[in-house]
């Protein structure tokens, strides 16, 4: 057996949905944020694959960019939860929902 | 004849330029007003006259002047001369300014003096319009204007409820007649193309075929319009009440011209009405018949003196219509134009002596509290009996020989059922004499009732010579050959009577049958009355006749019939109408469409809970939902 | 023209920025207000210097990632004014955003972000520079810190955009795996074989979904009414006008270069989107009582109304949309400057606190009242000509996609329920009297004469809408030439085969 | 890592692996790569389970370092798709910075382990609806997408990254920079005290 | 500068110039909304009395171009219909600057709208531009909103405002598709109407593509003209509005929507119209009969009024769908008749709601003792309103029923029967209740305010009535060409159908739209 595309293609998949389970049903925003995270490398990966089996390095390099940019949001996500915790709220759904209608 | 063509649109514009003028300048100056329109009602009695002279005896000509044209629609004010228009616009032209006279007596101090003379104006105006119109269209201008004037005078004392009351009552009814003419109206001009009258004279002669089926349609259309303005049976509940109006104005309008202006119209477009093949005369007979009867009826239970009058204008209205009715070709409507005419001059004259009555008395109106006034008031009295007289068909006054050619005419017609006719035609001329008798008797013989006929005085000149002068013409109008006038215009029908005597003997020659029957109705009616009410203190009639009179003193129900009929089918519509508007496209459609849409929002927003997770899950939702949608297509 | 003078206009926003920044270092805090004039001013001269070079019609730099098209350019522009007139707003004296020096740089980098985002020539230059703006802004909506609302809008855009970036990034992975291109000439061209053909339609929606996050259309608009309520009012007039804009320049671009594989998917994308957009804004919008989170809601019907140029498919109805999205941005940016003013950044916009306006301030009620004129769509506004452009494509278009039948039908609801919530504001404005503490409101110079250009602009664009018109043509046109030429290598294609 | 990687692939370590080779595609079909793959995705897919829905903790720390565990995986499947410096940096990233960062905000602010507040059934029914149309429709399109692909394998090491990203790429690159400073300003922005 | 600009731009430019002016100037104010009205009602008698009737082509016809590239322009023009429609709508416009002087507060911004709507409705008569045509009709809408919301009156008045707001809204949509439509359909790339007209007559639009824009049209100008059943903002909006405004607009903005059925709609779309005018016609007796039956029930005078215009518009509607000369004719004589009655009608019941404080009727009674000289207008406008001759009402109305005939005779009937007998039973009860009768004691202490200045702007348009309907040729002669014009594109044959067609013809159309939209 060999492993092609297809395999890559469905861990990608469905480490997806389960990063995009994570943040449906998770309510600690912490760990949504890691799930989003979870989603992204998993859409790396599809990104790498493709590159890997196109025979292009393009998918590469914005796989490259993804996680770079993802570390970038990252920072400045949690130092938004930071400042959200400094205002004494829990960085929750729930917690975070005063404006709505 | 360009002198007489300048003279004729003199006719129409005095009036007009009377009343525009007392709009503009004279209802605050009645002395402005009275001359005004006193002036203008002298000259077109005037112009008149000079152009029933400078017509050649039985000849007719037309002037017209441009006014509406549009593609196929061609309406000229076209004024059309003929012995027909030329007769009856004389009389209107009289009668109308005796009573402009009589008016200025009459109203004196009335704060709406100039109001009053206005209206008077505008209706001189519209009335000639009718007469002297030579196209359908203009006719019916007039026709509504008349209305219209005739509304505004009603309704002159506005503030008293039952007057503006009346006015409302007498214009909505005449626009049900309109209505009815109009459409027939419609019909002709759209099977013949044309609306006026000589020329649909000449097409239907032409081919009196092309109305084809709709003959008898258009005819009882038009008739319609009769039925609404000569107050004929439908539509004849509004004449009564009309009498709320100034006397003046009753005597003009309500009985002397524009009621007549339906048996008018009738003779106008008798040319229409008796095409072969065509039902509608019979029917207009028995109408008129019908309406005679049942207003000769209710006038013997009244008590109002000017409703006893109105109601007997009805009747005799009826009558002429009955004998429009009973004409035919060979046998054309002379005899309901003659008894117009004479009629006009005898009720103008009646319901100016109640006028005068009227005014002696303070403004009481029953009957049955005057009394004995024959002694104090007796220019009044006489003048007042000669008309009743004539109207009752006492030879030798004028009634007497339009009664009898009318008699005459319903037994000689080709309907069918002529006898029964002639019999109720009899049985109205008996009535006639016998409420007549009752009023005369009741009101100017017998005790004094009430304290006020008492001191009833004579009335003064202006309202004294009118009558005086009325009076000459419903004595003698028999004897001048205005009934040959008409006669002229229906060629062929005329019969010459030589000189006065010739023409008394005439009514005996020309059909005795009918002219003893009237008479012996008459007399009949006449020793009646004089039974019973000479003398009388209270009239004792109801008890002898008991039900009969109630209806009739209640007039037979008909307005209340009228109402509870307007509420279940007119008010009704409109009530379901209003309910629709109000509840379903108001309601159910705006707001409900408003309602909802703003329903959906509240709804829709509730998606918005301001939780993140919330948020994700619709996000990824609508993510989902979108995918399926465009991968499906 | 080298790769170096074709970005010349982001390099020199950038330089500005770091200038500014610089600059702020050196200055003490009190003094720091005057800095978002200087970047105003700096991005002033910018817009105007962008008229005085002469561009090349259309040319890529950068080995195709960059590309300097009239579509670039206008857009280029039309960022600078919102970034212009935001820097502005943001000055006024009283303002969170007035006091610290991060306002003004944060503002420059999404600006550069958003000019390179115009010129993007490929997935990757798109990527970056798109997650620019997004990560800039997610410290700008939060940048009332002090107030949990604030705080709370950040938040909340923070996790829906980095949810739609995961979506966008898998979408381009997608399309990238179908194609095996990321650079978008290359892509109009890419065959696609057949089993790849759901692959990349999946990846196209994916991509729509995460660039219709910056345009708030469905269905990624859920973050727009909590980020426009609790974001401080500049940022919200940017969210609108910038934000938006590279929204639909990206989606412009990314549909352009694949035209020709997904003609139909973009119809119905494009359809179904514009109709839940529209509906689902204006409905949501009428109980809304705060204007800020009522513009929330009606930027998301902008967005229908944006894509329904574009579903339309003609280069007349991306001209619409063009010439709409500049007319919603005049508006949007004078509602905001209003409601900078009124309320102050950071507060609670509720429209009963407009009560009296007409009295309290002459210049603001008639700035707010032609906004939400504009805004409805009525003559003789700037709003009115960019909705009679986009019907008029529509049913120019009807003709040949009777399903945009039912989009002009959404669009007349659409309209007409926003009649009824853009009205509500001018009721608030002139119909009730103000109340007892309803002092007059101190407009500064600056704001006056922005709030008249902005007037000035609207009216304008309503009465004499020609330049405008031919100039979104023009940018349209640029792009389009493209696309003729795609259309004969697809014949010689198909000949061949 | 380097001779892990050789290990599985079968290669000289010395390789600098950035060419598009014929001779790796020869090479990939090695027995060991089936094995190798599977342990990595199976690892990838259970630890991202254990981020998700851990049954035995919901502590965000449990959470995030099965994160970790689930980078380290993906990097090995980068290493698999000849991936190798994207790899590098996934694991010196994320598992060096990202995730300290996480861990150093978990431990001081969101560190009390309790998920506040209850899941409602609209959010599961919903979301797991929604999950299960995308499990579908990305399962069909992935199987779909493999089929008739031709494989042409490519090789991501340091250079041949840096060549592109320096060259083609640039503008990308120099936003990359943009976009640190602008993250930078933000976080320093959000992240300190009051200056009140 | 030419006539018809200076008509269009003197209250415009006076908009602008009062909006420059403070607002405690309120004298000035006036006398510049007065002149400026007065300037356009000067030049629309002048052009009125020079225009050549039944000359061939536009005549003070001026153009330019606006937006060159969609084929806008600025093009303004006078032809027979519109000629009368001017006339009237800067007569109105002058009346309603004077009775305007019952507005005592925020009098500058009052002044400001009042002057932008009356130019907006004299530019869209003008326009031959279908652009302009539209533009310059959506200026009254701002106005009408705020209007209404701010010196309007009633409990209802907030609800009226958003109603007559979004209704119009609604209905000027439609057009705008419908006009866009016919742009996109005609393919000549202008907007411009002459061009059009030309246009279509050698290449005429697709018979199918008429077959959905007409309704468009017909639906859209309907709404706006109050077309049952979508009049319902006609009256809640008019009982709710101040004098001036209720004024132009009964008077003169909604007679917007039935010129665009005849510049528009008609002619661009003979085939269209030859399928859908049984609809139309269908409808226009639902105006007149239920718009009359509402009409007897209302208590309220502005909203008894209200439903009488929605009635009246019945007969503009049935006029313009029997497509002969006749009828079209009499259709815009009833626009133009029905202009002035309504200005003077809404005038009439704002001087009566001052001097007795309400528009209930029944509070009202005996007032034509109090006020002779309104209440004589009063009676002189109910009686117009029934279509008694000597106003040009009457004129319109026959000519509207002779024209019709032919095409559905039952319609016909029904018509005459609304408008003589159920027309005169809802103004007789008006005037029964408002002016007959004994004085109310409540009102017995009221005065009569108007002076000589003040009458003016009533006897303006009593005088108008009369004199066009004694001397109904001045209008006739200039309409009547161009009526022809119109009537004349459709070719004759045309039979308005029974009710059971047309409910065929409406299910046919919405069966077509269905497979359409399915393709």
């Amino acid at each position: 057996m060999t492993v092609g595309l297809n395999h890559y293609l469905a861990v990608s998949g469905l480490l997806f949905c389960i990063g995009l389970a994570g943040v449906l049903f998770r309510r600690n925003l912490l760990v949504v944020y890691m799930c989003i995270e979870m989603m992204l490398a998993a859409a790396s990966l599809a990104l790498v694959a493709f590159s890997r089996f196109r025979g292009d390095l393009d998918g590469q390099v914005l796989a490259l960019l993804v996680i770079s940019v993802a570390a970038a949001e990252v920072a400045v996500g949690l130092a938004l939860i930071v400042a959200v915790c400094r205002r004494g709220l829990k960085p929750t759904a729930d917690e975070l929902a005063g404006m709505k209608l | 004849m360009p002198a007489i063509e300048q003279l004729v649109w003199g006719i129409l514009l005095l009036p007009l330029i009377s009343a525009a003028g007392i709009t503009l300048f004279g209802l605050r100056r009645p002395r402005l007003a009275g001359v005004l329109s006193v002036g203008a009602a002298a000259g077109v009695a005037v112009l008149s006259l000079l152009v029933f002279t400078g017509t050649p005896f039985g000849e007719w000509w037309e002037c017209s002047a441009e006014w509406l044209s549009v593609g196929e629609l061609n309406v000229p004010v076209a004024l059309r001369f003929d012995p027909l228009s030329l007769t009856m616009g004389l009389i209107v032209a009289w009668v109308s300014f005796v009573i402009h006279v009589y008016s200025l007596g009459y109203m004196r101090g009335d704060r709406g003096f100039g109001r009053y003379f206005a209206g008077l104006s505008l209706f001189l105006f519209s009335m000639l319009l009718i007469v002297l119109a030579g196209n359908l269209l203009v006719l019916f201008i007039g026709w509504e204007l008349v209305g219209v004037s005739s509304y505004l005078l009603i309704g002159f004392w506005y503030q008293r409820p039952a007057a503006a009351d009346a006015s409302k009552k007498a214009f909505l009814l005449n626009r049900l007649g309109d209505f009815g003419f109009l459409v027939g109206l419609l019909l002709v001009w759209s099977k013949t193309g044309t609306v006026d009258i000589s020329e649909l004279e000449c097409k239907l002669a032409l081919d009196p075929g092309l109305l084809g089926s709709l003959a008898t349609a258009a005819g009882l259309l038009i008739f319609c319009g009769v039925l609404g303005k000569s107050a004929q049976f439908p539509l004849h509940v509004w004449l009564p009440d009309a009498m709320e109006g100034p006397t003046p104005v009753s005597a003009l309008i309500h009985a002397a011209t524009m009621v007549a202006a339906g048996v008018y119209l009738l003779c106008r477009v008798f040319f229409l009405l008796a095409l072969p093949g065509s039902a509608a005369l019979e029917l207009i007979a028995w109408v008129g018949a019908f309406t005679a009867l049942l207003a000769a009826v209710i006038a013997t239970q009244q008590d109002d003196i000017k409703r006893i009058l109105a109601y007997s204008t009805l009747s005799q209205l009826g009558y002429m219509v009955m004998a429009v009715g009973a004409s035919s070709v060979s046998q054309p409507p002379v005899a309901a134009m003659y008894h117009l005419s004479t009629h006009a001059c005898f009720k103008a004259l009646l319901f100016l002596g109640a006028g005068s009555v009227i005014c002696a008395v303070h403004h009481e109106q029953n009957i049955w509290r005057m009394g004995a006034l024959g002694k104090k008031m007796p220019v009044t009295f006489v003048t007042f009996l000669i008309a009743a007289l004539a109207l009752a068909g006492v030879p030798p006054l004028s009634g007497f020989f339009s009664k009898e050619s009318i008699l005459a005419s319903v037994l000689e017609s080709n309907v069918a059922a002529r006898h029964a006719l002639f019999a109720v035609a009899v049985a109205v001329a008996a009535l006639t004499g016998f409420y007549m008798t009752r009023l005369v008797a009741v009101t100017f013989f017998g005790p004094e009732r009430t304290q006020i006929a008492g001191q009833a005085r004579e009335s003064g000149m202006i309202l004294t010579i009118p009558l005086l002068i009325l009076a000459v013409p419903s004595a003698f109008a028999g004897f001048w050959g205005i009934d040959s006038a008409y006669a002229s215009q229906f060629k062929g029908a005329a019969v010459e009577h030589a000189g006065v005597f010739g023409r008394i003997a005439a009514a005996f020659t020309h059909s005795p049958v009918a002219t003893l029957w009237g008479l012996g109705a008459a007399i009949v009616g006449i020793v009646t009355g004089l039974a019973v009410y000479w003398n009388a203190a209270t009239d004792r009639l109801p008890e002898k006749l008991g039900l009969v009179a109630g209806w009739a003193r209640n007039r037979f129900y008909f307005d209340e019939l009228y109402a509870a009929l307007n509420e279940a089918t007119h008010e009704f519509l409109s009530r379901l109408a209003d309910g629709v508007d109000r509840w379903v496209i108001s309601g159910i459609m705006v707001r409900g469409v408003h309602g909802s849409i703003e329903l959906a929002g509240r709804l829709l927003r509730l998606t918005q809970t301001g939780n993140i997770q919330i948020h994700a899950v619709l996000l990824g939702a609508g993510i989902a939902i979108l995918l399926l949608i465009v991968l499906r297509h | 023209m080298s790769g170096f003078s074709a970005i010349g206009l982001e390099l020199a926003v950038v330089v500005g920025a770091l200038a500014i920044l610089m600059i702020g270092v050196c200055v003490s805090s009190e003094r720091r207000s005057f800095l978002s004039y200087v970047a105003a001013l700096f991005v002033g001269l910018v817009l105007l210097s962008s008229f005085l070079v002469s561009w090349p019609e259309k040319q890529a730099f950068f080995e195709g990632t960059y590309l300097v098209d009239g579509l670039a350019l206008f857009f280029k522009r039309l960022f600078l004014v919102a970034a212009g007139f935001v820097l502005v707003m943001a000055s006024g004296s009283s303002r969170e955003t007035a006091i610290g020096v991060e306002f003004p740089v944060l503002v420059l980098i999404a600006l550069a972000g958003m000019m390179f985002a115009a010129s993007a020539g490929g997935f990757i230059l798109l990527f970056v520079a798109l997650e620019l703006v997004t990560v800039t802004f997610y410290v700008l909506v939060a940048f009332a810190r002090n107030t949990r609302r604030s705080l709370e809008a950040g938040v909340k855009f923070l996790i829906i955009g980095a949810v739609t970036s995961a979506f966008l990034v898998l979408g381009m992975a997608f399309v990238y795996g179908a194609t095996g291109t990321m650079n978008f000439d290359e892509l109009r061209v890419a065959p696609i074989d057949v089993g790849n053909k759901q692959l990349f339609d999946i990846g196209l929606v994916l991509v729509f979904v995460g660039v219709g996050f910056k345009l708030a259309a469905v269905p990624s608009q859920i973050w727009a009414p909590d980020v426009y309520e609790g974001a401080p009012a500049p940022v919200g007039a940017f969210l609108a006008s910038g934000s938006k804009a590279v929204g639909l320049v990206l989606i412009v671009r990314v549909m352009n270069s694949t035209m020709l594989q997904g003609e139909t998917l973009w119809a119905v994308l494009l359809a179904v989107s514009a109709v839940a957009s529209i509906l689902y804004g204006a409905l949501c919008a009428i109980p809304q009582k705060d204007l800020k989170r009522l513009l929330g809601y009606s930027s998301i019907v902008t967005a229908g109304y944006l894509l329904i140029g574009l579903a339309s498919g003609s280069e007349a109805g991306i001209g619409a949309s063009l010439y709409y999205m500049t007319a919603y941005t005049f508006a949007a940016l004078a509602v905001f400057t209003v409601v900078s003013i009124v309320f102050g950044a950071s507060e609670p916009a509720e429209i009963v606190g407009l009560a009296g306006l007409y009295k309290r301030s002459p210049l603001l009620a008639v700035a707010l009242t032609l906004s939400m004129i504009s805004l409805a769509g009525i003559p003789p506004l700037a709003g009115f000509f960019g909705k009679f452009l986009l019907v008029k494509s529509a049913v120019g278009s009807a003709g040949l996609k009777t399903g945009l039948v039912v989009l002009i039908g959404v669009m007349v609801v659409g309209i007409l329920i926003s009649i009824y919530y853009y009205f509500g504001v001018i009721r608030a404005v002139y119909w009730v009297a103000p109340s007892k503490d309803g002092k007059s409101i101190i407009v500064t110079r600056s704001e006056r004469v922005a709030l008249i250009m902005l007037m000035v602009g609207l009216v304008w664009l309503g009465l004499f809408p020609g330049r405008l018109i031919r100039a979104s043509s023009g940018a349209v046109g640029s792009i389009a030439p493209s696309r003729q030429a795609i259309a004969e290598v697809v014949k010689h294609d198909g000949e061949r085969r | 890592m380097r001779v892990f990687v050789a290990l599985v692939l079968q290669r000289p370590v010395s390789g600098s692996g950035t060419l598009k080779s014929k001779e790796s595609a020869v090479n990939i079909g090695s027995s060991i790569e089936p094995v190798v793959f599977a342990v990595f995705a199976v690892l990838t897919l259970v630890a991202g389970f254990l981020v998700v829905a851990n049954p035995i903790s919901r502590n965000p720390v449990t959470s995030a370092m099965f994160l970790v565990l689930t980078i380290l995986s993906v990097a090995g499947l980068f290493v698999l798709l000849g991936a190798f410096f994207l790899a590098a940096v996934q694991v010196l990233v994320y598992a060096g910075a990202v995730i300290v960062l996480f861990l150093f905000v978990v431990m001081v602010w969101g560190g009390d382990g309790v998920e506040r507040g209850k899941l409602r059934k609209f959010a599961m029914v919903v979301g797991g609806a929604s999950l299960a149309v995308f499990l579908t429709l990305l399962g069909g399109a992935l199987t779909g997408a493999g089929q008739d692909t031709k494989v042409g394998l490519t090789e991501g090491g340091a250079r041949s990254l840096g060549e592109l990203l320096i060259n083609r790429h640039l503008l990308a690159f120099e936003l990359m920079a943009l976009m640190l400073l602008a993250a930078v300003i933000g976080s320093v922005f959000l992240g300190r005290k009051d200056n009140k | 500068m030419d006539p018809l600009t200076i008509i269009i731009a003197a209250p415009l430019a006076a908009a602008g110039l009062v909006a420059v002016i403070p607002g405690n100037y309120r004298f000035l104010i006036r006398v510049i909304a007065l002149l400026a009205t007065l300037l356009s009602a000067a030049v629309a008698i002048w052009v009125f009395a020079e225009f050549e009737p039944g000359a061939s082509g536009l005549q003070f016809e001026t153009r330019s171009v606006w937006v060159k590239s969609l084929g806008i322009g600025y093009h303004v023009g006078l032809d027979g219909v519109n000629v009368g429609l001017v006339l009237m709508g800067a007569l109105v416009a002058f009346a309603a600057a004077c009775v305007s002087r019952e507005i005592a507060e925020r009098v500058k911004e009052y002044y400001v709208l009042l002057l932008l709507m009356a130019g907006g409705i004299l530019g869209a008569f003008l326009s031959w531009d279908m652009f302009g045509f539209y533009f310059f009709h959506e200026l009254a809408l701002v106005p009408t909103f705020l209007m209404i919301g701010i010196w309007g009156r009633g409990d209802d008045r907030v609800y009226a405002t958003y109603q007559i707001t979004l209704y119009l809204s609604f209905g000027a949509l439609l057009v705008l598709v419908g006009l866009i439509a016919v742009y996109v359909q005609c393919g000549a790339n202008t907007f411009d109407m002459v061009e059009l007209h030309r246009h279509v007559a050698q290449t005429p639009i697709p018979a199918a593509a008429q077959r959905w824009m007409f309704p468009l049209l017909m639906f859209g100008f309907g709404v706006l003209v109050s077309l049952w059943p979508f009049h319902s903002w006609a009256p809640t909006g008019y009982a709710a509005a101040p004098t001036g405004v209720a004024m132009l607009h009964a008077g003169v903005i909604k007679k917007f929507g039935l010129l665009g059925l005849i510049r528009v709609a008609l002619p661009l779309l003979p085939e269209g119209a030859r399928e859908w005018i049984p609809v139309m016609g269908v409808l226009a007796v639902g105006n007149l009969l239920y718009g009359g039956w509402v009409a007897m029930r209302q208590s309220d005078l502005n909203r008894l009024l209200g439903y009488s215009s929605v009635a009246h518009m019945g007969f503009a509607f049935l006029g313009l769908a029997s497509l002969t000369v006749l009828g079209v004719t009499g259709a815009v004589v009833v626009m133009i008749a029905h202009g002035f009655l309504a200005g003077l009608n809404f005038a009439l019941s704002g001087y009566l709601r001052r001097v007795a404080g309400t528009t209930q009727m029944d509070r009202m009674g005996g007032l034509l003792d109090k006020v002779p000289f309104i209440g004589a207008l009063l009676v002189m406008a109910m009686l117009a309103g029934c279509g008694v001759p000597g106003f040009a009402n009457f004129v319109g109305e026959l000519l509207v029923l002779f024209g019709a005939w032919e095409a559905n005779k039952t319609w016909v009937v029904v018509a005459a029967w609304a408008g003589l007998v159920v027309g005169a039973v809802y103004t007789l009860r008006a005037v029964r209740t408002i002016l007959h009768g004994p004085l109310r004691t409540e009102l017995a202490t009221v005065a009569d305010p108007a002076g000589a200045w003040h009458r003016s702007a009533y006897a303006l348009l009593v005088v108008a009535l009369l004199l066009f309907g004694v001397v109904p040729g001045l209008l006739i002669a200039r309409i009547e060409p161009d009526a022809k014009a119109v009537s004349g594109t459709i070719a004759t044959g045309i039979e308005m159908k029974a009710a059971g067609e047309v409910g065929s013809i409406v299910r046919g159309a919405v069966a077509a739209a269905g497979v359409g939209v399915r393709q």
